[in-house]
């Protein structure tokens, strides 16, 4: 079937999967609010399959719009291969995190059904940021996830650092979407439109590179780059994963993150790609920095969580790199790498939610000492997932890491290529340096015999998940074949075909 | 007219900015912010003229948006405040380095 | 395809069959297992080696229980096998050397019989056979060494009775045959090397047979590092000749020498220099020589065999062996006689007072070594061999002799108790009336090597000093001049310590004590019999080589010594080339000594010199009288002192090279290694993890500060879109 | 009768795959048979790695066993195994030390022995990947994946500082080995550009036309990666902490292969492919100067270095710098020389390094001074320390010697001065090993928990005995190994001098290669038909 | 006439904008807010957005206000008189950067009024018809419920996350 949105039903369809996981999160809402009201505790089980289920149902509908084609590549709805693996990408997210999450929420009675609820609606908003053209809704969408992010991160109204986190996050992000609100304001100004391919036309049919639009651009880019956390507007990142709750971090680490660089890369690849070089500059220092800074400042972290936490805006500058080489591999590799990333962080997330006993304890790195040995499994997984996050051969991270570095060789970015793999090694230091406290270091005061560590709560689901997480990255590590095609597939829309790199040279 | 109140907009935005520098108080903090959407829309709307409806379509949007912060936004001040019994953030350190 | 193709053999297999295969080269000389001559030591060395390690682990097995680290001697079931397989494989080997000898003796050899046995480097343009040479030189070689080898063999049956080290003790005196004799059969430099070095690694362990000893270890230990400084000038020397020749082989290198060199040219100087440095080293000469007198901690016929007899003549062989290319560079050559003569006087002078007995024929050795490089140095190379054979004879005896005399003595102070030193000839005398074969022998060998007439030594040194005077032609006479003269005063000096030697310890009244003196006794059968034929030779040893212009006078016996110039003539084979090149470049030598006098005048000067020398010498010594060591304090001041304690050579050599590498080293471990490289490592880790804290540090937590620096990076990201 | 079953065809797969099955395979047994059935498994696989002599065919083509498969299509990753003379005897230099390492570590390993073993069979999976790879990514992965398993060996069974030395050793390596890969990726899509076709494949890559200047800087990206695997000086710190860190097992892996890793780098890549950067004349005074530094400056710190196991890592260093040496003279011999440094260093090094761990097990001490007089109670143990010893520091007859004089005679053709600089390690040699031999076999036996210390055992004999007959062996006839490493390094000399490689097929063709100038599009997509990868 | 309104609505919101930032008083601020975003209302008059005028007093400066001062009363920080300025180096810091920020944005808006792109546009004049032509309501309607459809529906989803965040947060039972 063919789309064409001058008929409005035809919308119905185009947004099949936003509709559908918006009508579960709802179902969630009330069905949370009448189990609370029938005074029986909150099942996250019960809450939380319902939420997976729906996140299937819209997976489902996620997978039939591939039948479907659009009218032309400027509809306010983007019906292309680049946004559908964004939606994997986001219901993957939620996925994963409602899965590790069903203890942790019952054992700090969060309230279930909203919690599954604003992670459902937070997934629809991330859908309408990357499914469409329009920066109206690219800002709402963002605001919509956001707004819920906000809300999940200030989620445990019992922790004073949780309320902490949320408050600054909230500050600091309604400030950042000013900057965002008047970038595109200034956009709209300089070139008549709000929808990014109009833009690109606009801009270079005439519009061109005026005053507005420069500074429209910076703005646009601080926006962005706040949300995806880059040196230098990543500072509220650590504290805010740090103070929210794990599942919480968990989510904004895989699939906010994802959100946020995927409507960067439509904002910047297709409505500013006529002026890639004025704006190539900041993307290549924004990812310079951020891939140093971020990297450097983890090392001295002792709490694991805010570790990874500095670990996320790390990764953050890797993928920024690939949308400051702005071709086709880079963004093949920022999907790629953004699919990869998404099961080892919340991977790592899950493990943290392990061994902090699904609480806010224990996060400090003398708590994994000796934990390998206790718990052989869980450090194996938790060494997968951090070697899979330091980019190591044989990981999924990797395969991730080697296809930025392609996309960024192919835009013969050396010296951006270099700060990346050398930061990737300042990164081994400290992901090692988990590994060596889960392994090589004796336990505090314990005899460490498996099975010994009372505090630890892995129940099923966070098992399964776990070892499938693992699964995959190590799949993805050793036969990243398909995916890295399909990835370059769902690039291909963004990009008009010649800038194809199969079958031309670099 | 338009630069006009381009420049209106942008010295309200930059006003809003160096108020969330400047102050403590986490609800004016959130009031500069209020204050620079606001610049924003003015900026839509002076542009509107020019560029048609489309400006003022979103200025209705953002104006739902500043709603919806709001609402959020002063939940997690009222929040925060039960904890710590004062929205001054300079209180709000438990999560640094 | 099968395996055997590209796998040759195993080495071992062709090795024995190839020693019945008929001579390649069809010469009418064939050799009679040649390889069998290699082999049977290195069996013996395997099969001792093995006795040895078992009778290790059954000492070790005492000791574990409580018992004595290094007492208690074998029993006799135990010395049984060693015994024979020892002495018998070298034996063996001595009898089919002597049956080559003999079919080589009848035919005209013009040029050597190889035989190559694998190839052992072969890659880019290098090849190098594990390949064997039979020529002249080379037999007179392996004459010496399995014959002077065997006797010392069968010495040490006696010698070394008492030792629970025996089994090793023959594997190791094995082994070194076998890599002396690869040293001197080697068809090419790297087989020599391996000999080389392999001979220096059995005098390592044999230096430092009786180990628990820290001085004795530590004397093997600087043997062998010494050694390698030498090794390293051979192996440059090599490097040089196969660059600029393209082979290792003796008969490709002497071929093409003489082509591809210009005479004098600096690089044929410059590998004789290297080979110098490399002879230097294993011969004990300036400055290489410090390791021999040290060298004497290992039991005394180890010192007889290695450090008298073969190996630290390997250097002389070296240099015969090359006589070729040190004849295309004179500076070389000069360079070789130089230290030899210097080495002969300084080591001699030395002798002169040392009371340890072994040392005095250490520094001896030292000497007679100078004497003979002296000769290859002047272009004599065959009477440098010569003297090589001949001081084999008599020094080994000189040293057996000696082991006798220390064996005895160490017997008496062991059984009274008596903590003197053993080596001490302050504390002898009078030993000839316990030990008079010893005795006797030791005369002989005393006089052969002061070069009275008619002893082997006579015809060997005479014909080195009359060759260095005749040599001066040339550029070189001021040099060789001197050179003559220098040699002439070491000649000297022999008489006069050897002869100190014996009056102290053979003469005058016994210093050892009354009681010592009922535990004196003669030395066995098998230690007897060593120094009885090593006696013999060193008397008639000398008539293989009647110097032609001597032969008709009074010292030729008027002609009736049988064989004039035979060596001579013997190694013509070898040294043609390099006489042709002398010949061609400095004309024919003179007929007489630099200042006048022919051969036969200065030939009577010497013996008769030597001969007073040996008797002043005695009757002053005796007349002096000794007081035992510990009675007499060490010398006071003067070159007395100056001379016992050598020159201080030893102290100089800690101070400007050990000390100083030590030092470096300590310091490029300290400084450098730890505080600087990877202080530098640490510091890129600190320092990165510094900037991670200081940038740690702008994370305060205040929501103002973060606003702040996201303002900042407003600033900066439109400050660089717009500017 | 191999071949009736298809030996070539599997057994590189085996090599590499096998290891990692034993590791999984090592968890269903319980813990106290892990070391025997850990034994029996690389005991096996180095006797499957022996039919690789009898198959290798020293007239044929360069590369032997070659497979290919398609792994990452849209890269041109391609999972291509094949070996030439030098990956051979690399190959079965791993397959040899494994079982070994295994055996010398029944004592030493006391805990958590199936992870210790599974990381060890881990280890060689990516060692051998590493010697077997033809195309550069998957080296690149085995190369990389060799630091995991080591740096938990280090990590978990080491001593005192071991977590320093095993982060110092993965960081550093890391470090050297991801600017590689920025450089792997540069010639990549330089070959790229000119064959039109991504490829990671040795065979692609070699021919690159790449400037001077480009040849320049990705000889450094690579050079570096390497130097540090090697370790050349002033690289080299982190090994001797990792190897005094390190248990037996992980020292004699670490110094009889993975060090090889490195050199083999330089052979196998760095020279063929940055022939115009690797035959220029400052490059080579540059590496020869630091291995000539690197041979002697090692040497003097060895000889002064009170912990036994630091010193012979010290040697470690100066031995590379003979490989150094050898590999960057340029000549055939110099390049042999330093392929047999390599083998017999990781054959003597690595028996040296169990010896010290077997005195370290009966004493818990590695300290030289607390030993003394040991030849009087261990005569075995004396008896292999000394040839082993020697062998180390190059005595003719021993493996040791041949490598020394062949690197040292083929850089002297070249580099005269150098050469005979370097030759002086011979006598430093002596100078850090000798003391030490006597410090701890000689002497007297001075210390009373000395006199009751036991001789090795059966087991302990046939760790070492192997080893002491291959240094021997080695030493007395290498030309089976030269013979068979010939070919692939006359390809790489004639490469780096310019001349025509024919590197699908039998290498350097003809003998007229001098003639032909050096082209550097020649050798692009120059496939010929017969070749079968 | 609409010039002189211009400026002086324009000094009016800027003045109030200024109050805010600087006045002590967290209800001082407020009520400042509330004349700022009075006079933003106006300026939107003059570009003839009069529904939005209207619903910028009705809703932002009516309901959102007020939500604001309802909150600082329910806090009790009305009477807090103690200053939460900051002052000094910071301040300084700070207004150098807002300042920078100014002068860099000034540059950017010089032109804006000539930009090409205008032409293809039909202009304020066409503008103003569609307003006669279709009312004030409707103008903004229209495109409301046929173009920008889906985001007047998000913007449903949008305040259901904030009506869920807000009483999740807030309220006082958990």
């Amino acid at each position: 079937m063919e789309l064409d949105f001058a008929r409005q039903s035809h919308l119905i369809w185009a947004l099949l999967p936003e509709i559908v996981l918006s009508i579960s999160a709802m179902a969630v809402l009330l069905a949370g609010v009448w189990k609370h009201e029938e005074g029986r505790p909150q099942d996250a089980h019960w809450l939380g399959g319902l939420a997976l289920a729906g996140l299937l149902l819209a997976a489902v509908a996620n997978g039939w719009l591939y039948g479907l084609s659009e009218v032309g590549r400027d509809g306010i709805i983007a019906l292309d291969g680049f946004r559908l693996f964004a939606n994997w990408l986001f219901l993957l997210g939620a996925a994963l995190t409602i899965v590790v999450s069903f203890t942790y929420v019952e054992r700090q009675r969060l309230q279930v059904g909203e919690f599954y609820a604003l992670i459902l609606l937070a997934t629809v908003g991330m859908m309408f940021m990357g499914g469409t053209r329009d920066l109206i809704l690219i800002f709402l969408g963002l605001e919509t996830m956001s707004i819920a992010a906000y809300v999940l991160t200030a989620y445990n109204r019992r922790d004073r650092r949780s309320a902490e986190a949320g408050l600054k996050y909230f500050l600091l992000g309604a400030f950042s979407t000013g900057f965002l609100l008047y970038g595109i304001a200034l956009a709209y100004g300089a070139t008549g439109t709000t929808n990014v391919a109009e833009m690109a036309v606009s801009i270079e049919g005439g519009a061109g590179l005026s005053g507005l639009l420069v500074a429209a651009m910076g703005l646009l880019a601080i926006g962005f780059g706040f949300k995806v956390a880059a040196v230098p507007f990543h500072m509220w990142t650590p504290d805010v994963y740090e103070g929210a709750p794990s599942p919480s971090t968990a989510y904004m680490a895989a699939a906010v993150k994802a959100a946020s660089f995927i409507a960067f890369v439509r904002v910047f690849l297709v409505a500013f790609e006529g002026v890639y070089t004025s704006w190539f500059p900041i993307l290549w220092w924004l990812a310079a920095l951020t891939m140093v800074v971020a990297n450097l400042v983890a090392l001295t972290q002792a709490n694991v969580k805010r570790m990874l936490a500095y670990s996320s805006v790390a990764h953050g500058g890797y993928l920024l790199v690939a949308i400051a080489a702005a071709n086709q591999m880079a963004t093949a590799g920022l999907l790629f790498y953004l699919l990869v990333y998404t099961f080892m962080t919340v991977g790592a997330f899950g493990i943290l939610m392990v061994v902090s006993a699904q609480s806010e304890e224990r996060l400090q790195l003398e708590d994994y000492s000796g934990l390998g040995w206790r718990q052989p499994y869980l450090g194996i997984l938790f060494t997968i997932f951090l070697l899979s996050l330091a980019g190591f051969p044989g990981t999924g991270g990797f395969m991730g890491k080697i296809y930025l570095l392609q996309g960024a060789a192919e835009a013969h970015l050396w010296t951006l290529a270099v700060i990346l793999v050398l930061t990737t090694v300042v990164s081994y230091f400290y992901y090692l340096r988990v590994s060596w406290y889960m392994w090589m270091r004796p336990a505090e005061g314990g005899a460490g015999e498996p099975g010994e560590d009372s505090a630890i709560f892995a129940p099923l689901p966070m098992r399964v998940a776990l070892v499938a997480t693992a699964g995959i990255i190590l799949f993805l590590g050793i036969f990243p074949g398909n995916i890295l095609d399909f990835a370059f597939v769902s690039a291909q829309d963004l990009f008009p075909p010649a800038s194809g790199l199969i079958g031309g040279g670099p | 007219m338009l630069t006009e109140a381009l420049v209106v907009s942008a010295l309200l935005f930059l006003i809003g900015t160096f108020g969330v520098l400047v102050r403590r108080n986490a609800i004016i903090m959130f009031l500069c912010i209020e204050l620079q959407l606001n610049a924003a829309n003015l900026s839509f709307v002076a542009l509107s003229r020019h560029l048609g409806i489309d400006g003022q379509v979103f200025v209705f949007f953002v104006m739902t948006v500043a709603a919806a912060e709001a609402a959020v936004g002063l939940a997690i001040i009222i929040s925060i405040f039960r904890h710590y019994q004062t929205v001054n953030v300079d209180n709000f350190n438990l999560l640094k380095w | 395809m099968g395996f055997t193709e590209h796998l040759v053999l195993p080495p071992a297999v062709s090795l024995l069959g190839a020693g019945w295969a008929p001579a390649a080269q069809g010469a009418a000389y064939e050799p009679f297992l040649p390889g069998l001559i290699l082999l049977l030591p290195l069996l013996g060395f395997l099969l001792n080696g093995a006795l040895a390690l078992a009778a290790g682990r059954r000492s070790a097995d005492r000791i574990r229980s409580g018992g004595a680290a290094a007492e208690g001697s074998v029993e006799p079931a135990g010395r049984m096998l060693p015994t024979w397989i020892g002495p018998g494989v070298v034996g063996v080997a001595f009898l089919l050397t002597l049956i080559n000898f003999g079919r080589m003796l009848g035919v005209e050899l013009n040029e050597p019989v190889i035989r190559s046995y694998w190839t052992w480097m072969g890659t880019g343009n290098l090849n190098v056979e594990a390949a064997i040479q039979l020529d002249p030189l080379s037999m007179v070689m392996m004459m010496v060494i399995t014959g002077v080898g065997f006797l010392i063999h069968v010495f040490s049956v006696g010698y070394m009775k008492e030792d629970p080290g025996y089994a090793r003790y023959f594997a190791y005196l094995n082994l070194f045959v076998f890599f002396m004799l690869t040293l001197v059969m080697g068809a090419n430099f790297p087989m020599m090397f391996v000999g080389w070095e392999g001979v220096g690694l059995c005098s390592y362990l044999l230096i430092g047979f009786w180990f628990h000893d820290r001085p004795k270890a530590d004397a093997g230990k600087k043997a062998f590092i010494v050694n390698r400084i030498g090794d390293f000038g051979f192996l440059v020397a090599m490097f040089i000749l196969f660059a600029t020749l393209g082979t290792l082989d003796y008969v490709g290198v002497f071929e093409a020498a003489p082509e591809a060199f210009v005479y004098g040219g600096g690089i044929v100087t410059a590998i004789t220099l290297f080979l110098l440095l490399g002879a230097t080293g294993k011969s004990a000469q300036i400055p290489l020589f410090v390791w021999l007198p040290d060298a004497m901690a290992g039991p005394t016929p180890v010192s007889a065999l290695i450090h008298a007899a073969t190996m630290v003549t390997a250097g002389v062989y070296l240099v015969a062996r090359s006589s070729v290319l040190f004849a295309l560079a004179p500076a070389g050559s000069v360079a070789v006689a130089t230290i030899g003569a210097l080495t002969a006087l300084f080591a001699a002078t030395i002798a002169l007072q040392q009371v340890d007995i072994k040392r005095v024929l250490a520094y001896s050795t030292v000497s007679q070594l100078g004497f003979m490089f002296l000769g290859v140095g002047v272009g004599a190379y065959a009477a440098g061999v010569f003297h090589l054979m001949t001081h084999a004879f008599f020094k080994a005896l000189l040293f057996l002799g000696a082991g006798a005399v220390i064996h005895s003595m160490h017997h008496a102070f062991h059984a009274t108790h008596k903590d003197w030193d053993a080596q001490d000839m302050r504390n002898m005398g009078g030993l000839r009336r316990f030990m008079p074969v010893t005795w006797i022998t030791m005369w002989v060998a005393t006089l052969a090597i002061a070069g009275i007439w008619p002893f082997a030594g006579f015809f060997s040194k005479d014909e080195i000093i009359w060759a260095s005077g005749a040599a001066a032609r040339g550029g070189f006479e001021f040099i060789y001049t001197g050179l003559w003269v220098v040699a002439l005063a070491a000649a000297v000096l022999t008489a006069i310590y050897m002869t100190r030697l014996m009056v102290m310890t053979f003469h005058g009244p016994s210093r050892a004590g009354e009681e010592e003196e009922k535990h004196l006794h003669g030395a066995p059968l098998t230690m007897t019999v060593p120094l009885i034929a090593l006696a013999v030779l060193s008397v008639f040893g000398g008539w293989v080589n009647v110097p032609g212009s001597i032969r008709e006078s009074f010292f030729g016996g008027f002609g009736l010594l049988p064989m004039s110039d035979w060596l001579d003539r013997w190694l013509a084979p070898i040294t043609a080339d390099a006489q042709a090149v002398l010949l061609a470049e400095l004309g024919p030598v003179a007929d007489q000594a630099p200042v006048g006098g022919g051969h036969v005048f200065w030939g009577a000067v010497a013996t008769v010199v030597a001969t007073a020398v040996v008797i002043l010498t005695a009757r002053s010594i005796a007349r002096a009288g000794t007081r035992p060591a510990i009675e007499e304090g060490l010398p006071e001041g003067g070159i007395r002192k100056l001379l016992y304690n050598k020159w201080y050579v030893d102290e100089l050599y800690d101070r400007i090279v050990v000390r100083p590498t030590l030092g470096v080293s300590r310091w490029a471990w300290r400084v450098v290694d730890q505080l600087l490289i990877d202080g530098t490592v640490n510091a890129v880790g600190n320092v990165t993890r510094g900037v991670g804290w200081f940038g740690s540090l702008f994370q305060t937590g205040q929501v103002n500060t973060y606003a702040f620096i996201l303002t900042l990076g407003v600033l900066a990201v439109l400050g660089v879109l717009i500017l | 009768m191999l071949n009736a079953v298809a030996y070539d065809a599997w057994i590189l797969h085996a090599l590499i795959w096998l290891p990692l099955v034993g590791a999984l395979g090592l968890f269903l047994l319980p813990e106290s048979r892990a070391k025997e059935f850990a034994f029996g498994w690389t005991g096996g696989i180095f006797l499957l790695s022996l039919g690789l002599l009898v198959q290798f065919d020293p007239g044929g083509a360069l590369f032997q066993f070659t497979s290919t498969a398609t792994w990452i299509e849209m890269w041109g990753v391609s999972y291509s195994l094949g070996i030439d003379g030098i990956s051979l005897f690399m190959i079965l230099l791993s397959t040899l030390i494994m079982p070994i390492a295994v055996l010398g570590s029944y004592n030493y390993i006391k805990e958590r022995e199936q992870g210790f073993y599974a990381l060890l069979l881990l280890l060689q999976t990516g060692i051998v990947g590493v010697f077997a790879s033809m195309d550069l990514f998957l080296f690149y992965v085995f190369f990389e994946l060799t630091l995991v398993p080591m740096y938990f060996i280090v990590g978990i069974w080491g001593g005192e500082r071991r977590i320093y030395a095993a982060v110092k050793f993965f960081l550093y390596t890391a470090a050297g080995s991801l600017l590689m890969l920025v450089g792997i990726f540069y010639l990549y899509f330089q070959a790229w550009s000119v064959t039109g076709a991504p490829s990671f494949h040795y065979l692609d890559l070699v021919g690159t036309p790449l400037s001077f200047v480009e040849q320049l800087w990705l000889f450094a990206a690579f050079g570096v990666a390497f130097s540090i695997k090697v370790p050349v000086f002033p690289f080299h710190t982190w090994l001797p902490d990792a190897h005094v860190e390190a248990p037996t097992p992980g020292s004699v892996v670490l110094a009889a292969i993975l060090l090889k890793l490195g050199t083999y780098g330089f052979i196998r890549f760095l020279l063929p492919f940055f022939p115009l950067a690797a035959g220029h004349a400052t490059v080579i005074a540059v590496m020869l100067g630091l291995a000539v530094v690197g041979i002697i400056y090692a040497a003097w710190v060895a000889a002064v270095q009170p912990d036994a196991k630091k010193l012979v890592a010290y040697t470690s260093v100066a031995h590379m710098g003979f490989v150094v040496l050898g590999v960057f003279a340029l000549t055939a011999t110099g390049i042999q020389g330093a392929l047999i440094v390599m083998i017999s260093h990781g054959i003597s090094t690595g028996a040296l390094f169990l010896l010290v761990g077997m005195l370290y097990e009966r004493r818990h001490t590695r300290l030289i001074e607390d030993f003394g007089g040991l030849a009087q109670v261990t005569p075995l143990l004396a008896t292999a320390f000394v040839i082993t010893a020697l062998a180390t520091i190059g005595v003719p007859g021993t493996s040791g010697f041949v490598g020394e004089f062949l690197a040292l005679l083929g850089a002297f053709e070249r580099h005269p001065v150098m050469a005979a600089l370097a030759a002086t390690g011979v006598i430093f040699a002596a100078y850090y090993m000798l003391p030490m031999v006597q410090k701890i076999l000689f002497n007297s036996l001075e210390r009373e928990e000395n006199r009751t210390l036991p001789d090795l055992d059966r087991r302990e004999v046939a760790v070492i005995a192997p080893l002491v007959a291959l240094m021997i062996g080695l030493g007395v006839y290498p030309q089976p190994v030269l013979e068979r490493m010939e070919p692939a390094v006359q390809a790489v000399v004639q490469h780096v001098e310019g001349g025509t490689v024919d590197w699908a097929g039998q290498g350097v063709l003809g003998s007229d290669q001098e003639e032909i100038a050096y082209d550097p599009i020649r050798s692009v997509g120059a496939e010929p038909a017969g070749s079968d990868r | 006439m609409a010039e002189i309104l211009f400026y002086v609505f324009a000094a009016i919101a800027v003045g109030g904008a200024l109050g805010v930032v600087l006045q002590k008083n967290p209800v001082g601020s407020l009520l400042f807010m509330v004349v700022s975003l009075g006079s933003v209302a106006g300026l939107f008059v003059l570009f003839e957005a009069h529904f939005l005028a209207a619903i910028q007093v009705i809703v932002y400066a009516g309901a959102i206000m007020v939500l604001f001062l309802f909150v600082i009363m329910l806090l009790n920080l009305g009477h807090d008189y103690r200053a939460d300025l900051r002052l000094g180096f910071w301040s300084v810091l700070a207004f150098a950067t807002v300042g920078g920020l100014a002068g860099l944005l000034a540059r950017q808006f010089r032109g804006a009024e000539e930009s090409p792109i205008y032409q293809h546009f039909p202009g304020p004049a066409a503008l103003d018809s569609l307003i006669v032509e279709q009312g004030v309501v409707g103008v903004i309607a229209r495109p409301l419920f046929t173009d920008y459809v889906v985001a007047f529906e998000l913007t449903g989803i949008l305040l259901l996350v904030a009506l869920v965040g807000a009483i999740v947060l807030a309220k006082r039972r958990v």
